[in-house]
C-alpha cells in the first residue's frame, strides 16, 4: 500500500514495540506510556480497519520483496476483528492494570516494585506479538512471532513471584516452547515439500506424506499452545495463579494465537481430511466435559475461571470440527464468533475475579459467602460474563453457540448439538457454584457492606463483561467485518 | 566419495547418539557437557552440508552459550560448585512403564516422521533461484546475510524482539534474588582472559565486518563479544553495578529500536517498510548490524550475568 | 543416499529423542536440555532441506532461518534457567 | 396523534434502562429509589395506553434488527402482545407500589429494584416477541432477571429454592433453544404467524413436527407449570411476597402459558396442530394439571403453599382453552391470562399483609384475621369468590366461555372438568374465608403485638386489584374490556383458521 507511509499493519506491529522499549526504559512512567501506545496501536488498527473495509484483502510486502522471497502481512476480516478485539482487550486490561498494580509510589531512587515496572513492557511485547500473528502470511515468521508471544506470555504468568506462579509458569514455559519447536519442524517439512514459506505455496500444494507430516506437526504443536485437551495440562495452574490482569491477558488472547493460526492454516492448505476433524470434535468434546468437571471441583475461583477456559476451547474446536454443513468454509465462523465471546467475556471474568480476590482478600469458593464486604460490581461483571460464557441470550457467546448448533443441525449432527448443551449445563453447575456465593448472605457474621470499594478498577471488567453480553445484539456487525476480503474464500 | 559418505554416516551416528547419551547421564554436569559436544558435533554436521554461518553460530550460541547458561544455572544449583554434592544430583527418572510408554510415543511418532521425510521429494527448488535473482539489490553480497537482513529483515527484527523479551523476563524473574557465587575463574584462566578478551573483541569485530560478504555477521560478531563480556564477568574484570543499569537498559534495546525505526523510516515515498533504497542498502544494513551486534553482545552477557545489576547493600531490602 | 538424506534423518531422530526426553525427564534441566535436542533436531533439518548436490550452492533461506531459531532457543533457554534459579532459591528459602 | 414508529422499544427500554441504574443506585437513596420507579411504571401505563389505542385503529408496529443472517430479533405489538404488555404493565405498577412498602428498610432494595425492573421489562420483551427466537431471548432474560428475586433473603432454604428453580427453568430454556433451533432448521423462520408457518414442514415430516411441538410444549410447560413439571413453582413461594404475586400473576408462569399461546396459534396454527392430533394429549395434560393442582392445594396448611398449587391448576385453563381448538374457549383462555392475573395477585398480596402485619402464614392461623384486617380480608375474599367462578366476577367469565367452547368443541366432558374444578376451588378457598370471617382469634394471636404497622403502601394495593376483579367482571362487555379486547384477538387469530 505505497499510499501509506507508512503503512497502518507496520504501525500496529511496530507502535506497541517502540512502547515497550520506551516502557523498558523508563519504568516510572511505563503506566502512562503503555496506555498511549496502546492508544496508538488502536488508531493504527482503525487505519487498517479502513483499508480493509475499502479494499477486502490488504497486503503489505515488506522489504518490496514480496512472496515467496520476502515475508508478506496480509489482513482481512478475520485479522481485522481479531486485531480490534487485542486492542479493546488490552485497553481494558490496561486500564484494569493501573489500579491493579497500584501501591504505593516509590521514593526517589528507589526501584519500581516488580509487578509495575515489568508489567507494561510484557504486555507490549505481547501486543507486539500477537498484532504479528494475525497479520502474518509467512509459516516461519508465525514461529518467530509465537516465540515473542511466549517468552513475553510466560513474563506475565511469574510477574506474581510466588511459587506457585513461578511453578506453572515454568510448566507453560515447556509447554510452550515444545509447541513451539513442533511448529518449527512442522514448517521445516513444508519447506522440504514446496520450498515455499508462504500462506500462498501451502494453497497450491498437492497432498503428500511431508505435507501431511507437516500438518500433523503442526497440528500438535498448535492445539498444545491453545491447550486443547488432553494438552490443556500446563494452562489452568499458569491462568489460575497469575496476577488478574496478566491472567486476562493470558486467556482472552494468548491461547488465542494458536487458534487464530490453526484458523489460518486450514484456510490455506489443503487440510487434513475428515477424520481428522472428527478428531477434533471428540477432543473438543472431551475438553467441554474434562474441564467442566474440573471446574465444579475448583476451589478457588480463579481456578474455576481458568478450568472453564479449558473448557471453553474445546468448544471452540467442536465448533471448528463440526458447525457447517460445507466444513470448514462453514464452521470457521462459528468458531470465529466463540473466539471472540470468550475472549471478551474471560477477560472481564478474570479482572472481576482479580477485583474481587482484591477486596474480599482471598478467592475461596466455599467462603465466599461469609464475606461482610461485598464487592458488588465485580460481583455483577463476574455474573455478566457467566451469561455470556454459559450462552445465554442475547450475549456473543449465544450467538456463538447459535450458529454452532445451526450448522451442526444443518449437517443432520445431533450428537454435537448434545455436547454443546452437555457443556452449557455444566457451566451453568460451575458458575452457579460461585453466583450462589455472591448472593448468600446468612453465614456473615459482620454487619454488611455491599458498596464499599467501588473504583476506577471496577469499570474495565463491568464493561468488559457488558460488551460480552451486549455485543450479541451486534452480532451482525461483527459477521460482515469477518467476511471482509472472504477469509476461506467464500462469499456469505 | 565412500569415505565421505562413511564419515557422514559416522557423525551423523555419533550426534544421535550424543543426543541420547544426554538424556542417559545420570551427573546434571556430565550431561550439559554431553550437549556442548553434541552442539560441537551437530555444527560440524552443518559445515558437510555447507552452512558456515550456521555452524559458526550453533558453535558460538547454541553449543557455546546455551551451555554457559547451563552451566553457571547448575553451579547456581549446586551452591557454587559444578560438582555433584551427595545424591541431590540428579533426581530419579519416572517409572518404568511411564518411560515405555513415552519411548514408544515418541519413537513411533519419529518412525512416521522418518517416512514422510523418505517420501518427500528431493530436490524440491528452494528460493534459491528468487535470492540470486534479488541479490545485487540488496546491497550485500552474501546470501545468507541478505536473507537475514533484507529478505526476511522482518524475521530478524522479531527475533531481536525475543532477545530482548527474554532480557526483561529475566530481570523480572531474577529481581532480588540472592547473590550466589559465581562461579570464578582460577588463576590460571584470569591469564587467558587477560589475552583473549582483545583477540576476541578484534575477532567479534571483524565477523561482523565479513558477514556482507563471507560467512559470518551480526549473530555470529554478536555471540562472540557477548562470550568476551562473559569472560569478563567471571575473570572479575566486569563487575555489574546499579549505575550501569541505564547503560545496560540502552544497549539491550538499541538493536531493536534502530533496527525497527530505519524499517519504518525508509517507507513512504512509494516505498513500503523494510524497504531499503538501493543506494543506501549497504549502508543501513551495516548500522543495522552494528547496532544488532552490540545489543547481542549485551543481551547475552546479561543473560548469562542474570539479574540485573544491584548493589549488595540493597539486596535484603530489595528481597 | 547423500548427505541432506544422512543428516535429515539424523536430525529426525534427534528430535525424537529429544521428544522422548521432554515427556519422560523428572528433572527441570534435563526437560530443557532435551527441548534443546528437539530445537537442534529441527534446525538440523531445515539445513538439511537446504543442500543441493555440488557444485550447486545450498539454498540460504534455510540457513538464515535456523540462525533466527538459534537464537531464539537460547532467549527461550535463558529465560527457563531464570525460573529455574528463582525456583530453587524460593523452594530451598522455604525449606530452611 | 403523532406516530412513533418506535414505540414498542421504547416501552421495553423503560423498565430495561432503569434496571442498571436502580442496580447502581446507593443503599440509601430510598427516596430517588421510589420517586424513579413509580414514574417509570406510571409512564410505562401511558405509553401502553398510547399503544393500545394505536393498535385498536389497526396499528401494528414492527421492529427488526438483525443478528445472524436471517435471523431477527423482532418486535411486534400485535393486539394478543399488547394484552400481555397492558397486563404487565398495570400489575407491575400495582405490584411496586406494594414492594415499596413491603421492603421498607429491608436489605438489599437496590438489587431487589433493579433485578424487579429489568423482570418487567423480560415479559415485556415476552410478550412482544415476534418471533420465536426473540421469544427464546427474552425468556432467558426473564429466568436470570427471577433468579436472583427469588433468593432475595440469600438464606440456605432460598438458595435451595433458587438451585431448584433455576433447574427447572434452565432446562425448559435449554429444551426451548433447542425447540427454536429445530424451528428454524426445518421451517426456516421463527416468525409468529397467525395460522402458523408449519404447514410444509408438517406435511413431509409429520413425526418431525410433532416431535417439534411436543419439544416446544414441554419446554414452555416448564414455566407454565404443568404436570409434571411443576414441580419448581410452590417451592419458588420462598421468595418475598412481591416476587410470588409477579411470578404467579404476570411474569414467570404466565410467560410459559403465554408461550404455549403463540407456539399453539402461530408456529403451528391450530388447525394443523389438530391435523397432527397433539393437541389431545395436551388437553389432556392440561385436565390433569387442573384436578391435581386442586388436590395438591387442599392439603396445603401453609397459605402462600396453598395458593401456589392453585396457581398451577388455574394456569393450565389457559392451556386447555388454547388446546381446544374453538374460538369461545380460546377468548375464555386469553381472558382468563389476565384475570387469572388480577385475581392471583390480589390474593398474593393480601397474605403477604396476614404474614407481615400478623404473623399469620398457616390456614390454621387464620382463625379471626378478618376482624384484624377486614380491608386485606375484603379483597383476599373477593378473589377467593372470583376463583371459584362466582358471577359476576372476573373468574366465572373466563370459566363461562370455557365451558361454551368446550360444547362448541365438542368436548362436552369439558363442563364436568370445569364444574369439578370449580368444587375443588370451593374447598380450598372458603374453609379461609370461613376462619378469617365466622371464627375468634385464638387467645394467644389476639394477645400477641402487631409485629408491623400496616401502612397504606402495603394496604392499598390489594383493595385496588380487588376492584380490578370486581370491573373486570361486571363490565366484561364494556369497550375495551379484556373480554372484549380477547374477542378482538380472537377474530385475529382465527381469521386464517376458521
Amino acid at each position: 500500500m505505497p499510499e501509506f507511509a507508512p503503512d497502518p499493519m507496520t504501525l500496529a506491529i511496530l507502535l506497541p514495540l517502540f512502547g515497550a522499549i520506551a516502557a523498558f526504559l523508563a519504568p516510572r512512567a511505563a503506566p502512562l506510556i503503555g496506555l498511549g501506545a496502546v492508544g496508538a496501536m488502536a488508531a493504527a488498527i482503525a487505519a487498517v480497519g479502513h483499508a480493509v473495509a475499502q479494499a477486502g484483502t490488504v497486503t503489505v510486502p515488506l522489504g518490496g520483496w514480496g512472496a515467496p522471497l520476502g515475508i508478506e502481512l496480509r489482513a482481512d476480516g478475520l485479522a481485522l476483528a481479531m486485531l480490534g478485539l487485542t486492542a479493546l482487550i488490552a485497553l481494558a486490561v490496561g486500564l484494569g492494570a493501573l489500579s491493579a498494580f497500584a501501591g504505593e509510589a516509590p521514593a526517589d531512587g528507589q526501584p519500581m516494585p516488580r509487578q509495575r515496572a515489568f508489567f507494561w513492557p510484557l504486555c507490549l511485547l505481547l501486543l507486539t506479538g500477537m498484532n504479528g500473528v494475525y497479520l502474518s502470511a509467512d509459516l516461519f515468521n508465525l514461529y518467530v512471532m509465537l516465540e515473542v508471544i511466549s517468552l513475553a506470555a510466560v513474563g506475565l504468568a511469574v510477574l506474581g513471584g510466588t511459587v506457585a506462579a513461578l511453578r506453572a509458569g515454568l510448566a507453560y514455559m515447556y509447554a510452550s516452547l515444545l509447541g513451539a519447536l513442533m511448529v518449527l519442524l512442522g514448517v521445516g517439512f513444508v519447506y522440504l515439500q514446496t520450498g515455499r514459506l508462504d500462506f500462498a505455496g501451502l494453497a497450491g500444494a498437492q497432498g503428500s506424506p511431508a505435507l501431511s507430516a507437516a500438518f500433523a506437526l503442526m497440528l500438535v504443536g498448535l492445539a498444545l499452545k491453545a491447550a486443547l485437551f488432553p494438552l490443556h495440562f500446563w494452562l489452568p495452574e499458569a491462568h489460575a495463579n497469575a496476577t488478574a490482569p496478566a491472567s486476562a491477558l493470558l486467556s482472552a488472547l494468548v491461547v488465542k494465537a494458536g487458534l487464530y493460526i490453526l484458523l489460518r492454516l486450514a484456510e490455506a492448505g489443503p487440510f487434513p481430511g475428515e477424520a481428522i476433524l472428527t478428531l477434533l470434535g471428540v477432543l473438543g468434546t472431551g475438553a467441554v466435559l474434562w474441564g467442566g468437571v474440573q471446574a465444579l471441583r475448583a476451589e478457588r475461583l480463579k481456578l474455576l475461571v481458568a478450568w472453564s477456559t479449558v473448557a471453553q476451547i474445546g468448544l471452540i474446536f467442536v465448533a471448528l470440527a463440526r458447525a457447517g454443513t460445507e466444513g470448514l468454509s462453514d464452521s470457521w465462523r462459528a468458531a470465529a464468533l466463540l473466539i471472540l465471546a470468550h475472549a471478551v467475556a474471560k477477560a472481564g471474568m478474570f479482572l472481576a475475579a482479580g477485583r474481587i480476590k482484591d477486596v474480599i482478600g482471598h478467592d475461596r469458593i466455599s467462603e465466599l459467602d461469609r464475606s461482610a464486604v461485598r464487592p458488588a460490581l465485580a460481583q455483577l461483571a463476574f455474573a455478566l460474563a457467566a451469561i455470556s460464557l454459559i450462552g445465554l441470550p442475547p450475549s456473543l457467546g449465544f450467538i456463538g453457540k447459535w450458529s454452532l448448533m445451526e450448522g451442526a443441525m444443518g449437517a443432520g449432527n445431533w450428537h454435537w448439538i448434545a455436547v454443546t448443551m452437555a457443556g452449557t449445563l455444566l457451566s451453568v453447575a460451575y458458575f452457579s457454584r460461585a453466583l450462589t456465593g455472591f448472593l448468600r448472605f446468612d453465614r456473615v457474621r459482620a454487619p454488611l457492606d455491599e458498596h464499599r470499594g467501588w473504583a476506577l478498577a471496577d469499570a474495565p471488567p463491568v464493561v468488559l463483561a457488558g460488551l460480552a453480553v451486549g455485543l450479541g445484539l451486534a452480532a451482525g456487525p461483527i459477521l460482515a467485518v469477518l467476511d471482509l476480503g472472504r477469509p476461506f474464500g467464500v462469499t456469505p | 566419495m565412500t569415505v565421505l559418505l562413511a564419515f557422514d554416516l559416522l557423525l551423523a551416528a555419533s550426534i544421535v547418539g550424543l543426543a541420547a547419551a544426554t538424556l542417559l547421564m545420570r551427573d546434571a554436569f556430565a550431561m550439559i557437557v554431553a550437549f556442548i559436544v553434541f552442539g560441537m558435533l551437530m555444527a560440524l554436521g552443518w559445515a558437510r552440508l555447507v552452512a558456515p554461518d550456521v555452524a559458526l553460530a550453533e558453535v558460538a550460541i547454541g553449543a557455546g552459550l546455551s551451555g554457559a547458561l547451563l552451566l553457571r544455572t547448575l553451579a547456581h544449583l549446586r551452591g557454587g560448585s559444578l560438582s555433584a554434592q551427595g545424591g541431590a544430583s540428579v533426581s530419579a527418572p519416572a517409572n518404568g512403564a511411564t518411560q515405555g510408554v513415552n519411548a514408544l510415543l515418541a519413537g513411533l511418532a519419529t518412525c512416521a516422521l522418518g517416512l514422510a521425510y523418505l517420501g518427500a521429494p528431493q530436490n524440491v527448488p528452494g528460493l534459491e533461484a528468487h535470492v540470486a535473482d534479488a541479490m545485487p539489490e540488496s546491497g550485500v553480497t552474501h546470501p545468507v546475510t541478505a536473507v537475514l537482513l533484507n529478505f526476511r529483515a522482518y524475521d530478524t527484527l522479531m527475533e531481536v524482539v525475543v532477545l530482548l523479551a527474554a532480557v526483561i523476563v529475566v530481570w523480572q524473574v531474577e529481581r532480588g534474588l540472592a547473590e550466589t557465587p559465581a562461579p570464578a575463574l582460577g588463576t590460571v584462566y584470569q591469564g587467558f582472559a587477560r589475552v583473549a578478551l582483545p583477540v576476541a573483541v578484534i575477532a567479534g569485530g571483524y565477523l561482523l565486518w565479513i558477514g556482507a560478504e563471507a560467512p559470518g555477521g551480526a549473530f555470529q560478531a554478536g555471540a562472540v563479544l557477548g562470550a568476551v563480556a562473559v569472560l569478563g564477568l567471571l575473570s572479575r574484570h566486569v563487575r555489574p553495578a546499579p549505575a550501569h543499569r541505564p547503560l545496560a537498559r540502552g544497549a539491550f534495546v538499541v538493536g531493536t529500536a534502530v533496527f525497527a525505526l530505519v524499517a519504518l523510516g525508509v517507507a513512504g515515498a512509494g516505498r513500503v517498510a523494510f524497504e531499503y533504497p538501493p543506494a543506501q542498502a549497504k549502508t543501513l544494513i551495516l548500522l543495522i548490524e552494528a547496532m544488532v551486534t552490540i545489543s547481542i553482545a549485551a543481551t547475552l552477557a546479561a543473560l548469562f550475568h542474570g539479574r540485573a545489576p544491584v548493589a549488595v547493600s540493597r539486596e535484603e531490602t530489595d528481597r | 543416499m547423500t548427505e541432506a538424506t544422512i543428516y535429515g534423518l539424523a536430525g529426525l531422530a534427534v528430535f525424537g529423542l529429544g521428544l522422548m526426553g521432554v515427556l519422560g525427564a523428572a528433572d527441570r534441566l534435563r526437560r530443557l536440555v532435551a527441548l534443546n535436542l528437539c530445537a537442534g533436531g529441527a534446525a538440523m533439518v531445515l539445513v538439511a532441506s537446504s543442500w543441493r548436490p555440488p557444485p550447486a550452492a545450498p539454498d540460504p533461506v534455510p540457513h538464515a532461518l535456523v540462525i533466527t531459531g538459534i537464537v531464539v532457543m537460547v532467549s527461550a533457554t535463558a529465560v527457563a534457567l531464570a525460573l529455574i534459579r528463582r525456583l530453587y532459591s524460593l523452594e530451598t528459602d522455604t525449606d530452611a | 396523534m403523532i406516530d412513533m414508529p418506535l414505540l414498542p422499544l421504547i416501552i421495553l427500554l423503560t423498565s430495561l434502562g432503569a434496571a442498571p441504574v436502580l442496580l447502581a443506585l446507593p443503599e440509601r437513596s430510598a427516596r430517588l429509589r421510589t420517586g424513579l420507579n413509580l414514574a417509570v411504571a406510571a409512564v410505562k401505563v401511558a405509553l401502553v395506553i398510547w399503544l393500545a389505542w394505536k393498535a385498536a385503529h389497526g396499528v401494528v408496529y414492527d421492529l427488526r434488527l438483525s443478528v445472524l443472517p436471517g435471523l431477527d430479533l423482532h418486535l411486534q405489538a400485535d393486539p394478543l402482545a399488547l394484552m400481555f404488555v397492558a397486563l404487565s404493565a398495570v400489575l407491575w405498577l400495582v405490584t411496586t407500589i406494594y414492594s415499596v412498602g413491603y421492603l421498607e428498610r429491608g436489605p438489599h432494595r437496590a438489587r431487589f429494584f433493579g433485578f424487579f425492573s429489568l423482570c418487567v421489562a423480560a415479559t415485556v420483551g415476552i410478550a412482544m416477541a415476534g418471533n420465536l427466537f426473540t421469544f427464546l431471548v427474552f425468556y432467558e432474560l426473564l429466568t436470570l432477571a427471577t433468579y436472583p428475586l427469588v433468593i432475595h433473603r440469600g438464606t440456605a432454604a432460598a438458595l435451595r429454592a433458587g438451585r431448584i428453580y433455576l433447574i427447572y427453568t434452565l432446562a425448559g430454556g435449554l429444551a426451548l433453544l433447542l425447540g427454536t433451533l429445530a424451528l428454524w432448521g426445518l421451517a426456516g423462520t421463527t416468525d409468529f404467524v397467525p395460522g402458523g408457518v408449519m404447514a410444509e414442514v408438517a406435511a413431509e415430516r409429520p413425526g418431525a413436527a410433532q416431535a417439534l411441538f411436543v419439544l416446544l410444549i414441554a419446554a414452555l410447560g416448564v414455566k407454565a407449570a404443568l404436570v409434571p413439571v411443576h414441580g419448581w413453582l410452590p417451592i419458588a413461594m420462598v421468595a418475598p411476597a412481591p416476587v410470588s404475586a409477579l411470578l404467579h400473576a404476570v411474569a414467570v408462569v404466565k410467560a410459559g402459558a403465554f408461550g404455549i399461546v403463540r407456539v399453539v396459534y402461530e408456529v403451528f396454527g391450530i388447525d394443523l396442530a389438530q391435523g397432527l392430533g397433539v393437541t389431545g394429549p395436551l388437553i389432556a395434560v392440561a385436565a390433569v394439571t387442573i384436578i391435581y393442582g386442586s388436590l395438591r392445594a387442599m392439603a396445603q396448611d401453609d397459605i402462600k403453599a396453598r395458593l401456589a398449587y392453585s396457581t398451577v391448576s388455574q394456569v393450565s385453563y389457559i392451556t386447555l382453552g388454547v388446546a381446544l381448538a374453538s374460538p369461545v374457549a380460546a377468548i375464555g383462555a386469553l381472558a382468563h391470562l389476565i384475570h387469572q392475573g388480577v385475581m392471583k395477585i390480589t390474593m398474593f398480596m393480601a397474605a403477604g399483609n396476614l404474614a407481615e402485619g400478623l404473623g399469620v402464614k398457616k390456614v390454621s392461623q387464620m382463625d379471626g384475621v378478618g376482624r384484624a384486617m377486614p380491608g386485606t380480608m375484603a379483597a383476599f375474599t373477593l378473589a377467593a369468590l372470583a376463583m371459584i367462578g362466582l358471577p359476576p366476577f372476573a373468574g366465572f367469565i373466563s370459566k363461562w366461555y370455557l365451558a361454551q367452547g368446550g360444547i362448541a368443541a365438542g368436548q362436552d366432558w369439558v363442563i364436568a372438568l370445569l364444574l369439578g374444578s370449580s368444587l375443588l376451588n370451593a374447598a380450598y378457598f372458603l374453609p379461609l374465608l370461613h376462619r378469617a370471617w365466622f371464627r375468634d382469634a385464638t387467645p394467644e394471636a389476639a394477645n400477641a403485638p402487631a409485629r408491623r404497622k400496616i401502612s397504606l403502601w402495603l394496604a392499598a394495593p390489594p383493595m385496588i386489584t380487588a376492584g380490578f376483579v370486581l370491573v373486570i367482571g361486571v363490565l366484561a362487555n364494556a369497550p375495551f374490556s379484556p373480554l372484549e379486547w380477547t374477542r378482538f384477538i380472537v377474530t385475529r387469530e382465527f381469521n386464517g383458521g376458521l
